[in-house]
């Protein structure tokens, strides 16, 4: 897909969510939902750059998403530093740990990195209940319950005034997600193509896999880290209950409905999905099962998710050769 | 002189590290059992099954449906008698219609991935609505327990023990006896190869996937006795067979054994000598070492 | 290309139409965030149970202020902090509810989502953490409502039946096994405190993850230091059957006390008779089998008619929860007068099946003879209250009996 | 016994066979030669059902195989031998064979079979408990041919079997097939080039970018200047 119609999509829909303040300002749950889909669009595409366009099997996106919450909580709490600056470090922080997760994986096949990266999940909640974690301040398993909000020049965005924070998520996802745009569309996306296409091929080209794929897992970790951290100010309380599946199947739903490597498809995902999940939400124990029978159904039937009704014939995933 | 001496203290020591022993053995019988399943299906269609787990309670759920309900009368030999034939029809029905179509694409891989992790999570509630949230039980296919001296063992967990090594040697042999077990080896080792001396590929697949699904939930009729239905346990068991697999090397058969063994026994010293919390930590302290050295697991081909 | 702005633009007018309408004005709408999927399901259905008991009830007797109670629910699934806080923001911000009740909420979380509106919320954590929230700001957290005492009182009490049974320790050494999360960790350190306080030795405190069910590791080095009590605080019901079967392989002679974990209603129905000699407590409880007065007998008698099982934890305090609630708009004669209802809360609390129960300035329900902590002995397969405290007093005609594996 | 009446294949996006019409008789030995890449392989591919796109029609005994599952005509007695060792790498020579033999036409002449091809390769014999694996390019060849003989196809479609093996191996392999023939195989061969051409073949087709250009008996392949210096290595 050209980075025109990359772009179009983009900011069409961008453009669509800023304008629901002018209907639904004052609704707060709508309000919450609304930044709550930014925060999964940027980290369901980041799961989608990792997994659809590297090709890399990573179940560690959660876990980078909390580490990203419990880092900028812990030093804006623990050392007071500002929150803007908190974030920025604990993206920086989540890139180093997902650095440190990628070197291992990346000479492993395709369930093995899915099984390292979700062992980095698995481990992260014993780790942040058990005394390594209240030693750095994770609260153990009551979790961090009074995160300042970010504070701009006096100006304070947090779930009390959701309008402002929701156009300070807004730009974020919007900057988050133009980054993934442009590597897609960079000498890092042909890369990962030629990646994709055959290993030997790329390597022939003098592209190597090695170095793009760390820096794929450093970009992806850090951008989830970030968008973790705003969470983590934006909500004020944060704790190891995240790292249960719900949120974990909720955001692979999010790629299989944006279609996988089918950025910017997982933006439409995230919003469609969340948006699903509360209407479902009625039905309560049976919201899970649908939402169960829908991912099967989509791969199935839709294997380019909603990217399908955008896609040329010629772009359509096609069965393999 | 106290040269021969043995004080009280060494010998509940040796007494205390044969029961961690005991206890690491039962683990890895448990363990062996739930991953072998896994093991083959990824040897042999190169699929990664994430609705692993909740076929396990399938098998504990039908069980307690039989027992429970319709009151099936001749024990657990008529329930396994009955249950099986299901667990072979459900599972070779998903691949046909699930997994199968999947096939045609590139990153056929993935999607099978995403479409079973969807599948689990359609399972799992399924049973909830259906049976509830809150854990069922069966009764023990043996009551009461062996002494010897100071050990003491369940008769149920000495069944457990056996009938998955049992099992699994079973397994094993007919894999390495039969037509059909060979022709499952065949296409396991070159699936072109298999193609071209008329093996129906397809039907191999579907079949590979209907026993992986007899074997976890017949592990699921057997370990729910021990431990419990639960529907939302497929999550874990399917982590813990995902990652003796991986340490065992996917689609070594004899890897998942080995791994299953040593893992259980690692468990049990770890749990021993550290504390049961240290379990999980170390357990990936392991794999990931091992997945360091040797990629592709224990035993597995790279 | 615009065509397809319009499904999104379609979308999202959906979501507006969604959350748009508050409920039909002849009904007051009662929101009850529980977990209806993930972990967490088997104890929101128990809680469930007794919400709906209750406002059936309240329904069939003609309504409340002449209004029919309507129910709305919200799954809260694995009480993530977003879906704590939206819960808030759905059932109080949107659907406008006069109350909430919920059983576990969050631990804290909730008093921080649920804070920010004026609904009464009443949530069951027995969590330390929650009432520290809560102290930050008594003042803004003044309609959330605690149903039962933190993990430490529960622990004290604990502690305090262990000391008063009428029974001869034959040494001073305890294991104390909990989970790692915020109750089992609470409840582990208050009684390691108290047992050392006492002069005892902790031989042992281990805390596991939940879905521990291998216990043999443990059970070995219990089995050599011998100790006069275990005490095991997991409040799941497959891990404490589990190490109540391994452990009665070899017992020790020690007494087994399962706090809060005797509660969930399938360690009894798993265990039967074989569990009998366990000790265990259920906060805000309502002494069984034979409860103290005719009321309350009915109560259970209705209760184990409408769900086919014995009581679990939880059903009977957020039962007594919604009655409180709805006497007091009864009273105010404004289910959306919210500061008058929690005035009136606060000041009066409720005269419930065992008497008055009422909430301390923490807007705690402590322990108290209208609602006390119950302590239980399995006995012939049943739960039978042995005690209740407050003050620590043997209950009915009911006497602690030294478990079998002992003599 | 076989017609191939104008196929089409195609390797994804590629159109590798262009309206190719070929025909062999029962009994016969037919060389199909051409540059590498050209399509011979595929073509045989697809008269066994193993190819991926093919259109057109495909005879065995008057009745159209295009398109059924490469199992079902193997039970029709059309077996495919492949060129780059498509062997079970770990399993022993004897297990290879044996599962030479899985389709349900083999199925009844296994033991008869297994005979005949220990007589036709004794060192096979000699070798039955070795793994494929840690064979020498020859005889990993000649155990390809042998499982193929296991199947009791009567057609054998024969995919370069003397690649890369060096001179005095391919003569012997072309031995054997001239032997497994005279036995009464119709046998389908695809070679690069073949030395005495006439010794073996009964008829030659030559396949060039997809098309057939050539078609005639040994002889006349032998006469035609242009394939004579090319493919028949003279």
């Amino acid at each position: 897909m050209s980075f025109k119609r990359m772009a179009t999509i983009m900011g069409g829909t961008f453009g669509l969510v800023a304008a629901a303040p002018l209907f639904v300002g004052d609704i707060r749950f709508i309000m919450h939902i609304l930044i709550m889909c930014l925060i999964w669009a940027v980290v369901a595409s980041c799961w989608d750059l990792i997994m659809g366009f590297a090709g890399i099997f990573s179940f560690g996106q959660v876990a980078f998403f909390a580490i990203g919450a419990y880092s900028s909580a812990i030093f804006s709490v623990n050392l007071g530093v500002p929150a803007v600056l908190a974030m920025l470090l604990a993206g920086l922080f989540t890139a180093l740990i997902g650095v440190l997760v990628g070197l291992p994986c990346l000479k492993l096949a395709g369930p093995y990195v899915a099984l390292v990266t979700f062992g980095v999940h698995m481990t992260l909640m014993p780790l942040l209940r058990g005394k390594i974690g209240m030693a750095l301040g994770s609260g153990g398993s009551v979790g961090i319950l009074t995160i300042p909000p970010i504070r701009i020049f006096g100006y304070s965005f947090s779930s009390a005034n959701l309008v402002p924070t929701f156009y300070f998520a807004l730009l974020l996802a919007m900057a988050c997600t133009a980054v993934i745009l442009v590597v897609i569309k960079s000498h890092w996306g042909t890369a990962f193509l030629a990646l994709k296409d055959s290993e030997d091929f790329a390597m022939s080209l003098g592209v190597s896999a090695f170095k793009y794929k760390l820096m794929v897992f450093a970009l992806t970790s850090f951008l989830t880290g970030v968008i973790g951290a705003f969470y983590g100010h934006y909500i004020g309380m944060i704790s190891t209950r995240m790292l249960e599946l719900d949120l974990f199947c909720t955001l692979m739903v999010m790629v299989v409905v944006g279609g996988i490597g089918m950025f910017p498809g997982t933006i439409l995902g995230a919003f469609i999905t969340v948006i699903a999940n509360e209407l479902l939400a009625p039905l309560g124990t049976y919201r899970a099962m649908v939402m169960g029978a829908l991912v099967v159904i989509l791969v199935l039937l839709l294997p380019n998710g909603v990217m399908g009704f955008w896609l040329k014939p010629a772009e359509a995933e096609a069965p393999a050769a | 002189m106290h040269f021969m001496h043995i004080s009280e203290d060494t010998i509940l020591l040796l007494y205390e590290i044969v029961d961690v022993i005991i206890s690491g053995l039962t683990n890895g019988s448990v363990y062996a059992l739930m991953a072998v399943g896994l093991t083959l299906i990824y040897g042999v269609t190169k699929a990664f099954n994430f609705a692993y787990g909740s076929f396990f309670n399938l098998g504990g759920y039908c069980a307690w449906i039989l027992i429970g309900i319709v009151g099936l009368a001749g024990g657990y030999f008529s329930i396994f008698l009955a249950v099986v034939p299901v667990l072979f029809v459900v599972g070779y029905l998903l691949e046909k219609v699930l997994v199968a179509p999947l096939r045609k694409y590139e990153d056929w891989e993935n999607k099978v991935m995403m479409m079973t992790l969807g599948l689990a999570l359609f399972m799992d509630n399924l049973y909830v609505v259906v049976f509830g949230g809150r854990v069922k039980s069966l009764p023990p296919i043996l009551e009461g327990t062996l002494e010897i001296g100071q050990l003491v063992f369940t008769y149920l967990d000495i069944t457990i023990f056996f009938l998955s090594i049992g099992g699994i040697l079973l397994f094993g042999w007919l894999l390495n006896n039969t037509r059909i077990g060979m022709a499952v080896k065949a296409v396991a080792q070159n699936p072109e190869g298999a193609r071209i001396v008329g093996i129906p590929k397809e039907r191999i697949f579907a079949a590979t996937f209907a026993i992986s699904t007899v074997m976890v939930g017949f592990g699921g009729i057997l370990l729910s006795q021990k431990y419990f239905i639960s529907p939302m346990s497929g999550g874990a068991i399917m982590v813990k067979s995902w990652v003796i697999t991986a340490f065992g090397g996917m689609g070594s058969i004899r890897g998942g054994l080995y791994a299953a063994f040593i893992i259980g026994m690692m468990e049990a010293f770890v749990g021993w000598g550290f504390g049961m919390s240290y379990g999980m930590i170390a357990l990936f302290i392991l794999l990931l070492t091992t997945l360091v050295v040797r990629p592709q697991g224990l035993m597995g081909k790279s | 290309m615009m065509r397809k702005f319009a499904l999104l633009a379609v979308t999202i007018l959906f979501l507006a139409a969604f959350g748009g309408t508050a409920s039909a004005a002849d009904t007051i709408p009662v929101g009850v965030p529980l977990a209806m999927t993930g972990a967490y399901t088997g104890s929101g259905q128990d809680y469930f149970k007794g919400i709906k008991m209750a406002i059936d009830e309240i329904n069939e007797a003609g309504g409340l202020l002449g209004k029919q109670l309507e129910i709305i629910r919200y799954d809260s699934k694995e009480f993530a902090p977003e879906v704590v806080m939206q819960g808030a923001d759905y059932l109080c911000g949107q659907k406008k509810v006069a109350s909430v009740h919920a059983g576990w909420a969050g631990w804290g979380q909730d008093v921080r989502a649920y804070g920010k509106y004026d609904a009464p919320f009443f949530a069951d954590d027995g969590s330390q953490a929650a009432v520290d929230v809560f102290r930050e700001d008594p003042k803004k957290y003044y309609n959330i409502y605690q149903l039962t005492d933190v993990g430490v009182e529960q622990a004290k009490s604990m502690f305090r039946l262990l000391m008063t049974l009428p029974y001869k320790y034959p040494n001073n050494k305890v294991v104390i096994i909990n989970t790692d999360d915020s109750w089992g960790v609470e409840v582990g350190d208050t009684l390691e405190k108290s047992f050392k306080e006492k002069g005892w030795k902790v031989a042992k405190r281990e805390t596991v993850p939940y879905g521990t069910n291998e216990w043999g590791a443990i059970l070995t080095q219990i089995r050599r230091i011998k100790p006069a009590i275990i005490h095991v605080e997991i409040p799941s019901a497959q891990e404490v059957i589990t190490f109540f079967r391994q452990f009665i392989k070899r017992p020790t002679k020690s007494i087994l006390s399962y706090g809060w974990g005797i509660t969930p209603r399938e360690v009894l129905q798993n265990l039967g008779k074989d569990a009998d000699g366990i000790v265990g407590e259920m906060p805000s409880g309502l002494p069984g089998p034979k409860a103290p007065n005719p009321a309350a007998q009915a109560w259970i008698d209705k209760y184990v008619k409408l769900y086919k099982h014995q009581i679990p934890a939880g059903s009977w305090i957020t039962y007594t929860a919604v009655k409180a609630w709805a006497n007091a708009v009864k009273n105010v004669g404004d289910a959306y007068n919210f500061k008058a209802v929690n005035k009136y809360l606060k000041d009066n609390g409720y005269k419930g099946l065992l008497g008055q129960i009422k909430w301390d300035k923490d807007n705690v329900l402590r322990a108290q003879p209208g609602a006390p902590i119950v302590h239980y002995q399995v006995q012939g397969g049943e739960l039978i209250a042995i005690y209740t405290d407050p003050p620590i007093k043997p209950y009915g005609n009911y006497k602690f009996i030294v478990p079998r594996w002992i003599k | 016994m076989l017609k191939v009446i104008d196929i089409d294949a195609f390797y994804g996006q590629f159109h590798v066979l262009k309206k190719v019409s070929i025909q062999i008789k029962s009994g016969e030995v037919v060389v199909i030669l051409g540059p590498n890449g050209h399509g011979k392989s595929t073509l045989l591919k697809s008269i066994c059902g193993l190819a991926e796109r093919v259109e057109g029609r495909i005879e065995h005994n008057g009745q159209n195989i295009n398109g059924l599952p490469a199992e079902k005509i193997v039970n029709r007695g059309i077996i495919y031998i492949a060129e780059n060792r498509e062997l079970f790498p770990q399993m022993t020579v004897l297990e290879n064979l044996k599962l030479g033999a899985y389709s349900k036409n083999a199925r009844p002449h296994e033991k008869q079979n297994l005979e005949r091809v220990f007589t036709l390769f004794p060192r096979l014999k000699e070798r039955r408990g070795q793994m494929a694996a840690t064979m020498s390019g020859g005889e990993a060849r000649m155990l390809a041919v042998a499982r193929g003989l296991m199947s009791n196809a009567d057609l054998l479609c024969i995919d370069e079997p003397s690649l890369g093996l060096q001179p005095s191996l391919r003569i012997e392999v072309f031995n054997i097939i001239k032997e497994i023939n005279r036995q009464g195989k119709t046998v389908l061969l695809v070679e690069q080039n073949i030395p005495r051409i006439t010794d073996l073949a009964d008829r030659v087709y030559v396949i060039e970018e997809g098309r057939i250009s050539f078609e005639g008996d040994s002889g006349e392949a032998l006469n035609n200047e242009a394939l004579k210096e090319i493919f028949l290595g003279m």
